[in-house]
């Protein structure tokens, strides 16, 4: 201990900062750390939807399938978009470690315009299938389709609305602490829903559509 | 413009209704004026509804916790007036459509409104204080996580006045739940209310367990964590992997009642079952985090009381995390009689049972802790032991119902209804009064009445045996739960019992209301200037009552295996050097911050807008949410400094104080 | 053993307290026998070790109170691995015994599966309607409302539904309650030993008219019950569509009443209303849920 | 946060400490090179994924226990490369965290599927319980 006032807030007496040993963590693990026990809800969430879509996959009450309504074409080109958008997030997050913002505007125009195409192409296959008549009223397998895929969607749409503001946040303050720790949540996020659509894809698509 | 929103959605022609809205709001708004009057405004939200401090979040976790606990008691009372009256066709005094409303608002309040927010408020109060550090992991999602909690209590409370809660029982079965059977406004204000306090509870999790995994004192591993800690890291995880199963069970609901959509109705082939499944893999567990915080403060109670450190801190330890993990595999015991096959209700049936185990371990280590200590019977040691005494029998009763055959003929009875009561009030309600008298010196600086918090252990105590062991017995002779009216007249004399054990519940509770008056009133004289009232165990008591905004003016370092008695003797001493020798420190503390508030209101706007279809507004309530959250995102300037003198101030003071309060 | 003879005495006192015998405690067939049986050793075992449990709390708080200078005192005794096993093993042993009573027991008592016996199992339909029961004898074609009548001695298999909502079928001095769900058939065996009349009850929360959703299984012996058949199948309506749609009209208390004949596709109907065609489309408009005044006579 | 526009090295390699979850504890270069093979091996899987759901030469029950694995693989890859999630002792808290989450969603999802199944299979409605019993 010194009598010297330091000036962290984090790193509490200039301790080192594992966080049994030698007191709370810094702020940075912390929010990380925090961010990730979120995400996981967000993954029992969405396997509570995951499930309600296995018990109901085949109450069709008459209505179409799933083989009947899938592209797999789309869907393949879906899965692409949003895989790249996850390794351009990645860069996104290097060029932020090196501090080098033209880099991370790229990494981050990439990311936002590939998420943008997974989006559209996702509302085309809705409006296809409601232009079908296969609407979520239509049966109980629709509503779960729906839902589950367009939850994924929601998060994807709310993950582009959050880039938004970082680059944002970027532009207007520069690599402050605040704005690095969120671009490292934004970028958990965004790996976590590609994570998400490996489940989605495999078995609403693959396996559904068969 | 208004939606489903018109005149007659206010109940003037029910007089119940009308006065018991009428008096409520009549209640808030003398509070109101009488805070204008008085010229508090600027105190309260400078000081609490902005706050963003653990303590104070705490606390006004647990001031909406004892008023819903009011407001959940009123509802019992009327329940029981009415079963112990309605004997014949048409008995009693409330119509069914009234009844059912108060059942399911009794146990909606009572579970989410009353225990949630008063288990939470203890964690939060002084989880960060037995770990030896300043804040939770997150303070301004604190403050959220509290005021969104509130958003749901304000939109159920607004249900009295403004149309109708729903009548379906406090989990709201479908097919009964969808808009075919509850075509009014009841079930969705059920459902957004009890949304948006979750997204509450959820956000609360988060932050504890991130605090407790994260942020611990330098020194203090996990085996030299208090009990209560681990008990709130277990419930905590709980929150985490139950509360989105919850989310997205209401989210299917509400798209069923909003969109039409086919999860849970009968006909687009959608399946009611899934509804139960999944409402219950949320609901055991939910029970367990009601009642695992309550064995930390046991814990934490009886070895304080008895001069002893707690027996077998290891199998504690162990226990509980068996216990949350367990809490998983449970579920199907609700619904034993909904015709799964009997390996299905076998393998269920055993795993319940199997919960019994470390619970039990948990009762004789409290018991192995008294043995051989010295027994001091304060306040909060009466409702331990009558806790170890009661919860047992409620235990067993449990067991006893998750033995498939005995469930198929209890199962939903009153017998039911006496099992989770008597584990609840048993366990939970005790626990958290015992919380609540133990921890109140830590936050206000003085002592409760003894004699009065005795007086109503002794009230509740018995009353609880009054009002429930009827029920068992009700239950055995074929009294199903929920019944508005009744015929058999045998069943009245022990209906009337029942009753009368609300009253001495009533007593209790004026007892717990006359000693908090007196106790103000004399604080004078039960001041605590020592900051260790009872010889405490844990940092918490090394610290000033109450503790200063920072807690500790310098982190402690624990240093000994286990034994946190040593800790806080240790910490003391620290504390004392420092200010010998002034090796104080700044101290970086979070601002206040409005965001939680701002985002409350919007949230209630967004809820009242959805329950009423009024769509305009709720993209207004959601746009300022929105906008709340990006002005939250712009701030820069999230913490104050506290300079190094005011805090060594502060310290010494107490020091001092602490000193002149041993002196012998 | 002692304790359970205990427990079985200490309950008929209290049932003669009540001076009315119906519930759990009383049972008249063999599956409601077997489950108190269970549930009465299953409570004396866990008494076994729970009363000593709570003494035991008790005698310790009082002893080691602090001003008992004769208790012993140990400040720092906080952990005994002799003691930790033995609070380990002793639930953990009584768990085994419970748990293997539970598994045992449930297989042996599963709602569906057929019960012993030399005499002929008379199969029963039942739907559960706002807030009345239907009962449907398909083998004899006629059904009732609120009133079942069954053979004394001879095992009934109910099959059973719901129009609506859920209910639980409850004939407590029976045994065995069963959830009866749109859509879908659960099934249940029961027996009556004796004539006699037994209530019988919704258990499930159903609406504004589950208080009054009671009926009465009347169980007679062989002869009169196929008087009770006969007599029957003689009066009252047919049970036909639109008679059945009649019934979805929400009601309560109604009086029991026999129906002459049945439609044998209904029941099915019911479990599979988009399937069959025979059951008119229901009014989207009819306020199925708003409670009714009292049904009296019909 | 008294936050001045510089960047924090304590805050970033914490000595001896522990890791968030994305971290990555190697310098630049060989983060991007974890970023390039986990995408590798991603589209090396996808791909087979998709190639395994259309083909007919792949027996046909086996299929959707391949696709499973190599879900199972994927979401492994990505963890593991893109959210640097390993097994190492500062990640310990991380992974367990992790392990929790999963514990959950698996019992969540499978004792969801084995209740619903056997429910159904209990309530078959009576047509099809009948030819049941003809056996
Ligand atoms: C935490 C949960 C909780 C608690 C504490 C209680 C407490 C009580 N409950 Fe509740 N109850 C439920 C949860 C709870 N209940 C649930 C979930 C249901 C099922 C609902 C359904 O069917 O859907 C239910 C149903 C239920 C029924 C319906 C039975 C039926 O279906 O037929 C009845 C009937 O009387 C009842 C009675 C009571 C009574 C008399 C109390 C009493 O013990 C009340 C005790 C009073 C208090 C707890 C208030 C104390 C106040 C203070 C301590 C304030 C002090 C103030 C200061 C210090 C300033 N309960
Ligand atoms: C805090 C709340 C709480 C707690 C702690 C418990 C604890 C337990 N509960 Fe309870 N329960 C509820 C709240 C709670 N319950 C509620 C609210 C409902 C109904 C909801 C509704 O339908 O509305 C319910 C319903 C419920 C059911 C469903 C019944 C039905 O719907 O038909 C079952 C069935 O298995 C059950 C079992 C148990 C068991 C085995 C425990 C065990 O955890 C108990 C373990 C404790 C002990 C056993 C005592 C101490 C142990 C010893 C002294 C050791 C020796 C003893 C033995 C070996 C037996 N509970
Ligand atoms: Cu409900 Cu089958
Ligand atoms: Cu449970």
């Amino acid at each position: 201990m010194t009598a010297a006032a330091v000036h962290h807030p984090t790193t509490h007496h200039g301790m080192p900062a594992a966080s049994s040993a030698a007191g709370p963590a810094p702020k940075r693990i912390i929010i990380a750390y925090g961010f990730w026990l979120f995400l996981l809800s967000d993954i029992v969430m969405f396997s509570t939807i995951f499930a309600t879509y296995a018990v109901v996959a085949r109450a069709t009450a008459g209505g179409p399938t799933g083989a009947q309504l899938f592209d797999p074409v789309n869907v393949a080109v879906e899965t692409a978009l949003l895989l790249f958008s996850s390794f351009s997030c990645g860069m996104m997050s290097l060029a932020m470690n090196a501090r080098n913002r033209s880099a991370f505007y790229v990494g981050a125009a990439v990311t936002f315009l590939l998420g943008l195409g997974f989006l559209a192409l996702e509302m085309r296959e809705f409006a296809d299938m409601v232009a079908q008549g296969a609407t979520p009223q239509r049966s109980a397998f629709l509503s779960g389709f729906f839902t589950l895929v367009g939850c994924h969607g929601a998060h994807v749409a709310a993950g582009l609305l959050w880039l938004v503001v970082m680059v944002a946040q970027v532009a207007d303050k520069g690599w402050r602490r605040p704005v690095c720790h969120r671009l490292m949540c934004f970028s958990l996020f965004w790996h976590a829903l590609d994570i998400i659509w490996v489940a989605l894809f495999t078995i609403v698509y693959l396996m559904g559509g068969r | 413009m208004f939606g489903k929103l018109s005149w007659s959605a206010i109940p003037v022609d029910e007089p119940i209704d009308m006065i018991a809205s009428g008096l409520m709001v009549l209640a808030v708004l003398s509070l109101l004026a009488w805070v204008t009057a008085k010229g508090h405004w600027r105190y309260l939200w400078r000081e609490w509804l902005t706050s963003v401090e653990h303590k104070r979040i705490g606390v006004m976790y647990i001031v909406l916790a004892l008023v819903m606990l009011l407001r959940g008691f009123t509802d019992a009372v009327m329940m029981r007036a009415q079963q112990a009256v309605s004997v014949g066709p048409d008995g009693g005094y409330l119509p069914p459509e009234h009844y059912n409303q108060i059942f399911s608002a009794h146990g909606t309040i009572m579970i989410f409104f009353m225990a949630m927010p008063f288990i939470i408020g203890l964690m939060n109060f002084a989880v960060p204080l037995q770990l030896g550090i300043r804040d939770v992991a997150f303070p301004t999602l604190n403050s959220v996580s509290l005021w969104l909690t509130a958003s749901g209590i304000l939109l159920t409370n607004m249900s009295l006045v403004v149309g109708e809660f729903a009548r379906t029982g406090w989990l709201a079965y479908p097919p009964l739940s969808e808009l075919k059977y509850s075509p009014g406004v009841g079930v969705d204000y059920y459902l957004w209310a009890l949304q948006i306090s979750g997204v509450g509870t959820l956000l609360s999790g988060i932050n504890l367990a991130t605090t407790i995994l994260k942020m611990r004192a330098p020194g203090m591993g996990y085996t030299r964590m208090p009990v209560f800690c681990w008990t709130a890291l277990a419930s905590n995880l709980l929150i985490i992997a139950a509360f989105p199963v919850l989310t997205a069970t209401f989210a299917m609901l509400l798209l069923d009642r909003y969109l039409g959509m086919h999860f849970f109705t009968v006909d687009g082939d959608g399946n009611p079952m899934m509804y139960i499944n999944l409402i219950w893999i949320w609901g055991h567990p939910e029970v367990y985090i009601l009642i695992l915080p309550c064995f930390g403060v046991f814990s934490e109670v009886v070895s304080t009381f008895s001069g002893k450190p707690l027996f077998g801190y290891r199998s504690m330890v162990a226990a509980t995390m068996a216990i949350c993990v367990l809490s998983f595999i449970v579920w199907l015991h609700h619904f034993f009689t909904m015709g799964a096959g009997a390996n299905v209700n076998g393998f269920f049936g055993v795993m319940t049972m199997i919960i019994a185990v470390p619970t039990g371990v948990k009762v004789y280590n409290w018991l192995f802790t008294m043995y051989g200590g010295r027994v001091r019977f304060h306040a909060p040691m009466y409702w331990s032991v009558g806790f170890m005494v009661t919860f047992v029998i409620g235990g067993m009763t449990g067991v006893l119902l998750a033995v498939p055959p005995a469930d198929f003929i209890l199962h939903n009875s009153l017998f039911l209804i006496a099992h989770f009561h008597n584990v609840i009030i048993g366990g939970v309600v005790f626990g958290v009064l015992a919380g609540y008298m133990y921890w109140f010196p830590k936050a206000f600086g003085f002592t409760l009445h003894e004699g009065w918090g005795k007086v109503s252990f002794w009230c509740w105590f018995i009353g609880f045996y009054l009002a429930f062991m009827p029920l068992y017995y009700l239950g055995m002779l074929g009294m199903t739960r929920r019944l508005q009216h009744y015929d058999n007249p045998a069943w009245q004399p022990w209906l009337i019992v029942a009753a009368a054990g609300v009253v001495f519940i009533m007593a209790g509770i004026l007892a717990l209301i006359v000693q908090l008056v007196v106790s103000i009133r004399t604080r004078d004289q039960r001041r605590d200037l020592t900051g260790d009232p009872w010889g405490g165990r844990s940092l918490e008591w090394s610290t000033p009552s109450p503790p200063p905004a920072w807690n500790f003016a310098i982190l402690p370092r624990v240093e000994r295996e286990d034994d946190y008695w040593h800790t806080k003797a240790r910490a003391r001493e620290e504390r004392i050097a420092a200010a010998r020798a002034l090796v104080y420190e700044d101290i970086h503390m979070p601002r206040n911050s409005p965001t939680g508030f701002i985002t409350a209101f919007f949230a209630v706007v967004t809820g009242f807008a959805l329950i009423w279809h009024i769509w305009w507004m709720v993209a207004l309530g959601l746009a300022g949410a929105l906008a709340t959250t990006l002005v939250f995102a712009w701030r820069d300037e999230s913490e104050f400094e506290i300079a190094a003198d005011e805090v060594a101030q502060a310290d010494q003071a107490h020091i001092e104080a602490y000193w002149a309060g041993t002196a012998p | 053993m002692h304790r359970h003879a205990t427990v079985a005495l200490l309950l008929s006192v209290l049932t003669g307290v009540a001076g009315c015998t119906s519930g759990i405690l009383d049972p008249q067939g063999p599956v409601a026998s077997a489950e108190l049986t269970i549930l009465i050793n299953s409570l004396g075992i866990m008494l076994a070790i729970v009363v000593p449990t709570i003494l035991a709390t008790l005698g310790v708080a009082w002893w080691f109170r602090a001003g008992n200078t004769r208790a012993q005192h140990r400040p720092d005794w906080e952990y005994s691995g002799r003691i930790e096993m033995v609070v380990w093993a002793i639930p953990a042993m009584t768990v085994l015994l419970l748990g293997g009573i539970g598994w045992v027991s449930s297989r042996d008592l599963d709602p569906p599966k057929p019960l012993a016996s030399s005499a002929p199992t008379l199969r029963v339909q039942v739907v559960s309607l706002d807030w009345k029961w239907l009962f449907i004898y398909p083998d004899q074609g006629i059904a009732s409302i609120n009133h079942v009548v069954v053979p004394a001695g001879a095992p009934v298999r109910f099959e059973l539904t719901s129009d609506g909502v859920m209910n639980s079928f409850f004939v407590p001095q029976l045994g065995s309650q069963i959830y009866t769900m749109p859509g879908m058939v659960t099934r249940l065996h029961l027996q009556a030993d004796k004539p006699g009349r037994y209530p019988g009850i919704s258990a499930q929360f159903s609406g504004a008219g589950f208080p009054d959703m009671r009926f009465t299984l009347e169980a007679v012996s062989r002869r009169d019950f196929d008087a009770w058949v006969a007599a029957a199948q003689g009066r009252g309506e047919t049970l036909d569509a639109d008679a059945f749609r009649r019934l979805t009209k929400a009601s309560r208390a109604d009086q029991p009443r026999t129906f002459r004949a049945i439609d044998p596709r209904l029941f099915n109907a019911v479990v599979n209303p988009g399937h069959e065609t025979i059951l008119p489309e229901p009014n989207p408009n009819f306020p199925g849920h708003d409670y009714p005044p009292l049904n009296k006579g019909s | 946060m008294t936050d001045t526009p510089h960047d924090h090295p304590a805050d970033h390699a914490a000595p001896g400490g522990d890791t968030a979850p994305g971290d990555s504890r190697e310098a630049l270069l060989s983060s991007l090179r974890a970023y390039i093979i986990g995408l590798a091996l991603a589209i090396l899987l996808t791909g087979t994924s998709f190639w395994a759901a259309g083909t007919h030469l792949l027996w046909a029950p086996g299929v959707p226990i391949g696709l499973a694995v190599l879900a199972v693989a994927q979401m492994g890859v990505h963890l593991v490369f893109f959210l640097h999630i390993t097994t190492g002792p500062d990640n310990t808290n991380n992974v367990l965290a992790l392990a929790f989450g999963i514990l959950i969603v698996f019992l969540v999802v499978a004792g969801s599927l084995w209740i619903m199944a056997n429910l159904s299979a209990n309530m078959m409605p009576l047509e099809m319980m009948d030819l049941h019993r003809q056996h």
